[in-house]
């Protein structure tokens, strides 16, 4: 009973994760993944979460992948990186993993069909809820939450300082 | 006088010769060797000519407590009665003639005094197991001798092949103490006791004749006593037993020692007479031995192996007359065989110094001339042994057990045969000994003469060998039964069916016919070797037969080879230990757990997660499967 | 097709797509990309999840999500960082000398 | 409180000679040696004011630890810990004195080590409460294996970590068995203690029984050592230095024995009956496989080690046999196989001190050069044969004697025993001291010193051949189980 938009949403979502993971050039995938995402954003919509979507949009495809684009200019990977992304990437190497992933591939759609829950339509969660919901019950959560970020915020200015002298001590000479 | 004093002053001696085993001089030692059998013998006499007062009534002495453990209890109690009495007179009084030999034959041995520490402790121990009123102190003595049987044949301690014949002694008889001790365990359920005159007397009441307890414990006692005396199939220890020095073999392994299973069995008396079979056994046992060493000691070499030989035929006998119910019969020739037996081989003795150190009697000959004195006592020995007619006490004695062992209760005409052919088997092998060492042409110089102290003894032996005989004359010749009444307190007499002075005089004829014809064909063979004989004895089939008799009917072999050789193998194959390697496998197993495990920690991310989506795949399909299918 | 099912499986194959990737590349980065693409997946699940029962945990979820990957994408940046530092190869495999 | 003091002493003076080892070795063996005869005077002053026969339990000393779980110090003696603890600080003092020339090296470390492991088999042998009594059991342990793993010879470490994972492992069985016990008792009774005394009418389903003296009676075997549980053994005697070995043959094993007649059969009489033939089977096999692996050693210490093997089997075969007379047979082995099995360490330790070899076949005729070791040699090895007249026979004999109604066939094996270890006794003697000898060099014979520890094993074990009734009149009181 999902409108077309889903699927075409869905479809673009795979397509453009397929070529996510087919790239060479970092670049390259990451602006499929944002695409991947903004197509996510609107099965999010479809699926009565506007808030939610409008987050996808603007934290996951906004912030955090410009992050990592930023990031990737930043290191200056440049044509090099691709050619050895393509001397790794030998067809043999997928045989495996993507077997494998398949299979899990299969049981999970064989558990998803076993959906015997009475077919509903979309409920519509209005963010109010979902504010409720956050400052309600999952109030510890939240705060943990804001701990995360604290920390990584700090972690990764740690990490991210250039030191004179980044060995550890053991592992000097 | 203290009856316990007997054994105790050996042991004093010999503990004080431990001590001083470095700052006592040679005569210190001889005298305090020689001297504390002396005085135990002088004891012996004493409290023998007391007892005799009343030799109805034994004395009793509690000397200690021992062990009282819940129901079980033994003390160190010591016992005279006749049949101890007999046996301790031999003991201090051969002892004492031995020792005194012992002194002129090992004076130039640097471990003197260690020699006579243990002869002490061996006399002591002895006297301990013939005084014993407890079967536990019995086999204290009993293992006593046997230590010290092992601590003297392996004397000379730096040739591993003495080490060996000690050894072999050693265990061998521990095979048949072993037996004995099981049968100990049965009497003391049964009885609740260890006392000796409690079983005796407990057992009529407590089993009907032939019951099948009291034929085990017969048995087990019996096997105990076939360890100890070297009979048939235990008997493979003694001929090897001769490698310790002469004097040693005299005292324990032709005298005192190796009769300890017939004093054993007589002094168990009343319970082989309530088991007929264990009694047969023995008389099968005793017959066959006396044969088969017969045989053997025809064809040895060495003079110490024939006496040794000797003395396990002869031992036979005793098994045999004991077997046959004739208690004091098997006593009679014990006491005869320890004076003659000991006689011949101290006189070996001397010859053996006298030729430096030579035991093969093919290298002897011709010392009639040379040694005369020693020729002298040597002949009284053998002809003592061979029971020549009428002069020697071996014949009234051996003779008594022929007779027995055809009129006796548990006789039978197939145990009198056996009997008869061991006596012209003596005749030959005795007096194929003699001639060949004293007959014929010297073959090595005669370089040490015996000396007085080694003399005397065998002079006194030698008059001992002769008239011990006459305190027991069978009725057809005079009828003393000296010994046997002095024994009748202690052991019954022995009943005979069948019997008639025609048939008693046709025996006694036929043994010494035998004896003599042994000796005739001994002469025959060794002194005029007609070319018949020599012709017969050259056949293969003959020879062959000497070989294997030479080798003792090869029960060495066959032991070897069913058991010794394979519990040696068995233990060096198994010496690393065979439940070890349970315990290294399982070490090993987990050492290469760890190793596949460790590989498993490669650092490669994508391995990790490799192993993640494996997992996750297994988890999955065993929800799947257990859910829906 | 049930809507709750359509979603779910778009969750499923994403994720199995962003699986399939982690697997295969060598290059950290990437391997950052794919887990976000998982991470993403899964988060959408939780919404079709939340769609179908009509209640906001689902929602709540992938706001928790969204904050853990941000964290994670910081810190992660900034090992990668250190890494490429270090080896100066943005290799996975080449982390694997830093055992013991 | 007089049973505290011997615990005290020991552990005092443990620590003080440490701390006095380093300044002068001599004074930390004089405070070992003083504290354990200290201690000894004490047992056998105890031992002399209690010949008479009173009641079973001489001392109690009890103080509450932590009341909360029931567990308290709790200390008692009755006639079996008095001469286990005889034999500790008699065995413990000529430890003491067999290492004073032959250890050097940390000194001071080694005399804490020794008298830590002698003060945790004093606890073992004197607590009731079954807490403490694992405490102690596992304070055996460390000082043990630094014993071996510190001072032993070329292959230490491999025998010190074999001799730990065995015993801890018995041991971890033992706690299970501890806590199952404690708990079953809670939930029939409501009363949570390890008091032995309390524990021992615990009311139980008889499969519980069963896997809880599973659990004592595994650990216990491991450390008699029973066949299959012994492998440790040679390995830990073999590598350990001399006085490693005494107190290991002489006591730890010891302490398996004491277990057994302690806790297994008083606290599961009927589960114990059941599995007596089985232990006595193993106890056999113990008898005769570890005299016939005694036989084909070609190491000193290696044979004398599977010795205890095959005593100890006696050791099983008697306890298991519920019979007074077995039992009073098994106290006595336990005490002369620690006194002539000790002395056999001592004499090996002293040979290769002289020699520098354990091996076998690099010995031979040292009769000649050493006639005093020889004698002393003799003795023993007669003792482990069982000769009458020495200790070992009246506690060989009176377990046969006592297990023969239990079963016959058992006893017939282990009576065979007596003839395997005739051959592995006199195959000791004849390669070490008897045949040609082809050492040229002198050698001295034994020192005053050691004359003095080989004699007092002499007497002890002489005397208790002869006179074995003080001993056996102490454990008489002490019925452990009679069913």
């Amino acid at each position: 009973m999902m409108g077309p938009a889903f699927y075409i949403a869905a479809a673009i979502a795979v397509i453009a994760t397929v070529m996510v993971i087919t790239r060479y050039n970092i670049m390259h995938a990451l602006l499929y993944l944002v695409v991947s995402l903004l197509a996510v954003a609107v099965v999010l919509y479809l699926y009565g979460a506007p808030f939610i979507a409008a987050l996808e949009v603007i934290v996951y495809a906004g912030a955090i992948m410009v992050l990592l684009i930023f990031f990737v200019m930043m290191l200056n990977l440049g044509k090099e990186s691709a050619m050895q992304e393509q001397r790794w990437l030998k067809p043999r190497i997928w045989i495996f993993p993507s077997l494998l992933c398949l299979v899990l591939l299969g049981e999970l759609v064989f558990l998803i069909s076993q959906n015997h829950q009475p077919p509903s339509e979309i409920k519509v969660v209005d963010p109010k809820a979902v504010g409720m919901a956050l400052f309600g019950p999952y109030m510890a959560a939240v705060e943990l939450t804001g701990i995360l970020l604290m920390a990584g915020i700090v972690g990764a200015y740690h990490l991210g300082r250039q030191k004179e002298k980044t060995l550890h001590r053991f592992l000097e000479n | 006088m203290l009856p316990a004093l007997i054994p105790i002053i050996p042991f004093i001696s010999a503990f004080l010769l431990m001590l001083g085993w470095k700052r006592l001089s040679r005569i210190a030692v001889a005298v305090l060797g020689c001297g504390s059998i002396g005085l135990a013998a002088m004891v012996a006499v004493i409290t023998a000519i007391q007892f005799a007062g009343n030799s109805e009534q034994a004395i009793v002495q509690h000397a200690a407590s021992w062990v009282l453990a819940g129901t079980f209890q033994a003390g160190i109690d010591f016992r005279l009665d006749a049949l101890s009495v007999v046996f301790v007179l031999v003991i201090t009084v051969v002892g004492f003639l031995i020792h005194v030999y012992a002194a002129g034959y090992m004076h130039d041995d640097p471990d003197y005094a260690r020699f006579f520490a243990c002869m002490n402790l061996f006399v002591g121990a002895m006297l301990t197991l013939v005084m014993a009123d407890n079967l536990l102190l019995l086999y204290f003595g009993w293992e006593g001798v046997g230590l010290c049987s092992y601590l003297l044949i392996g004397f000379w301690y730096k040739d591993p092949a003495n080490g060996y014949a000690a050894r072999k002694a050693f265990i061998v008889t521990r095979v048949g103490d072993t037996a004995m001790a099981i049968g100990l365990f049965m009497l003391f359920q049964y009885t609740g006791t260890l006392n000796i005159p409690d079983i005796l007397g407990k057992s009529p009441q407590l089993w009907t004749t032939g019951a099948p307890v009291v034929t085990t414990i017969a048995l087990l006692l019996l096997g105990g006593a076939v360890g100890k005396s070297a009979q048939l199939p235990l008997q493979t220890w003694l001929p090897d037993a001769m490698a310790g020095p002469t004097p040693v073999s005299a005292l324990i392994h032709a005298a005192t020692m190796v009769t300890a299973g017939v004093y054993l069995v007589a002094r168990m008396h009343v319970l082989f007479e309530l088991a007929p079979l264990a009694e047969t056994t023995t008389a099968v046992i005793g017959a066959i031995t006396l044969v088969l060493a017969g045989f053997s000691a025809l064809v040895q070499t060495d003079i110490k192996r024939v006496l040794a030989y000797s003395t396990i035929s002869q031992i036979g006998y005793m098994f045999l007359a004991l077997g046959c119910g004739a208690w004091s019969a098997a006593i009679f020739h014990f006491v005869t065989h320890a004076f003659f037996k000991a006689l011949l081989f101290m006189a070996a003795g001397a010859v053996i110094v006298a030729l430096h150190h030579e035991q093969r009697m093919t290298k002897m000959g011709g010392l009639r001339k040379l040694l005369p004195g020693v020729y002298g006592v040597f002949l009284v020995g053998c002809a003592s042994l061979a029971a020549i007619p009428f002069v020697t006490a071996g014949f009234y004695s051996k003779d008594q057990i022929i007779w027995l062992s055809l009129s006796a209760t548990h006789g039978h005409v197939a145990l009198w045969l056996a009997a008869l052919l061991g006596a012209l088997l003596t005749g030959m092998y005795t007096f194929r000994m003699f001639f060949l060492v004293f007959y014929g042409e010297a073959k090595t110089a005669v370089h040490h003469r015996p000396g007085k102290s080694m003399m005397i003894p065998l002079y006194i032996l030698a008059v001992l060998s002769t008239i011990a005989g006459f305190i027991e004359l069978p009725h057809t010749m005079g009828h003393v039964t000296l010994f046997s009444n002095w024994l009748h307190p202690v052991l019954p007499a022995v009943t005979v069916i069948n019997d008639s002075n025609a048939m008693e005089w046709t025996s006694q004829a036929m043994s010494a016919l035998l004896a003599i014809g042994g000796i005739g064909l001994a002469y025959a063979w060794v002194v005029l070797r007609p070319k018949g004989m020599s012709d017969f004895l050259e056949m293969p089939a003959i020879d062959w037969l000497r070989k294997y008799w030479a080798r003792g009917w090869d029960f060495d072999y066959v032991y070897n080879i069913l058991l010794v050789h394979p519990y040696i193998h068995l233990s060096r194959m198994n010496r690393k230990d065979l439940v070890d390697k349970l315990y290294t496998g399982l070490a090993a197993l987990m050492e290469w757990c760890h190793n596949v495990l460790a590989r498993t920690q490669s650092g490669l991310l994508r391995w990790y997660i490799m192993a993640v989506v494996l997992g996750a795949v297994a988890v999955l399909s065993v929800l799947i499967w257990r859910i829906y299918i | 097709m049930h809507p709750t099912t359509a979603g779910m499986l778009l969750a499923g194959v994403l994720f199995v797509l962003g699986l399939i990737s982690i697997l295969v590349r060598r290059d950290i980065i990437f391997m950052l990309l794919s887990v976000e693409v998982m991470l993403n997946a899964a988060a959408l699940a939780f919404v079709v999840a939340s769609a179908h029962w009509g209640t906001a945990d689902g929602q709540v979820m992938f706001i928790f999500i969204l904050a853990m990957a941000a964290a994670e994408v910081s810190v992660g940046l900034a090992l990668i960082l250190q890494l490429y530092h270090q080896l100066k190869t943005l290799d996975s495999d080449e982390a694997a000398k830093m055992n013991g | 409180m007089i049973l505290l003091v011997l615990l005290i002493v020991l552990f005092a003076a443990a620590l003080l000679s440490w701390v006095a080892g380093a300044k002068s070795h001599a004074a930390c063996r004089w405070i070992a040696l003083c504290s354990l005869l200290f201690n000894l005077g004490i047992v056998i002053r105890i031992w002399l004011a209690h010949t008479a026969i009173s009641g079973r339990w001489w001392y109690q000393y009890k103080v509450d630890w932590v009341p909360h779980f029931g567990i308290s110090l709790h200390l008692a003696m009755d006639g079996l810990s008095l001469l286990m603890l005889a034999l500790t600080f008699f065995l413990g003092a000529l430890a003491v004195l067999i290492s004073w020339k032959e250890l050097q090296t940390r000194v001071g470390f080694f005399h804490f080590n020794l008298l830590f492991v002698l003060c945790g088999i004093t606890g073992v042998f004197l607590t009731m409460d079954l807490f403490l009594f694992y405490f102690f059991w596992e304070m055996m342990l460390i000082p043990m294996y630094f014993l071996i793993g510190i001072w032993g010879h070329e292959h230490r470490e491999y025998a010190a970590n074999k001799f730990f994972l065995f015993t801890q492992a018995g041991g971890l069985l033992m706690l299970l068995a501890i806590l199952g016990l404690y708990f079953v008792h809670a939930a029939n009774t409501n009363v949570y203690t390890f008091n032995y005394f309390e524990l021992l009418n615990t009311p139980m389903e008889a499969t519980t029984a069963r896997w809880l003296m599973l659990g004592f009676l595994v650990a216990f075997l491991v450390k008699l050592p029973a066949v299959p549980f012994h492998t440790w053994l040679p390995d830990a005697h073999t590598e350990a230095p001399t006085a490693g070995s005494v107190v290991l043959a002489g006591l730890l094993l010891k302490t398996g024995a004491y277990g057994i007649l302690r806790f297994v059969l008083p606290l599961f009489p009927a589960a114990a009956a059941e599995i007596a033939p089985l232990a006595m089977l193993l106890g056999v096999a113990g008898i005769l496989y570890g005299g016939m692996l005694a036989f084909a050693q070609t190491d000193l210490k290696r044979l004398i080690a599977y010795t205890s093997v095959s005593h100890m089997g006696f050791v099983l075969v008697g306890a298991f046999a519920f019979n007074e007379i077995a039992y009073q047979g098994v106290v006595m082995q336990m005490i002369t196989h620690g006194i002539s099995t000790g002395a056999l360490f001592i004499i090996a330790g002293a040979l290769y001190e002289r020699i520098h070899t354990r091996n076998l076949w690099q010995m031979g005729g040292l009769w000649l050069r050493m006639p005093l070791m020889g004698s002393a040699a003799l003795i023993f090895v007669m003792a482990s044969l069982g000769l009458p007249g020495l200790g070992n026979f009246i506690a060989e004999f009176l377990i046969l004697l006592g297990s023969w109604p239990a079963s016959h066939l058992f006893t017939i094996l282990a009576t065979i025993g007596l003839v395997i270890a005739t051959a592995y006794s006199l195959r000791l003697m004849q390669k070490v001291f008897l045949g040609p000898c082809d050492r040229q060099y002198a050698m001295r014979d034994l020192n005053g010193r050691e004359l003095v520890i080989i004699i007092s094993l002499i007497i002890a074990i002489c005397w208790l051949g002869f006179h074995p009734q003080p001993v056996l009149n102490t454990t008489q009181n002490t019925a452990y189980v009679i069913r």
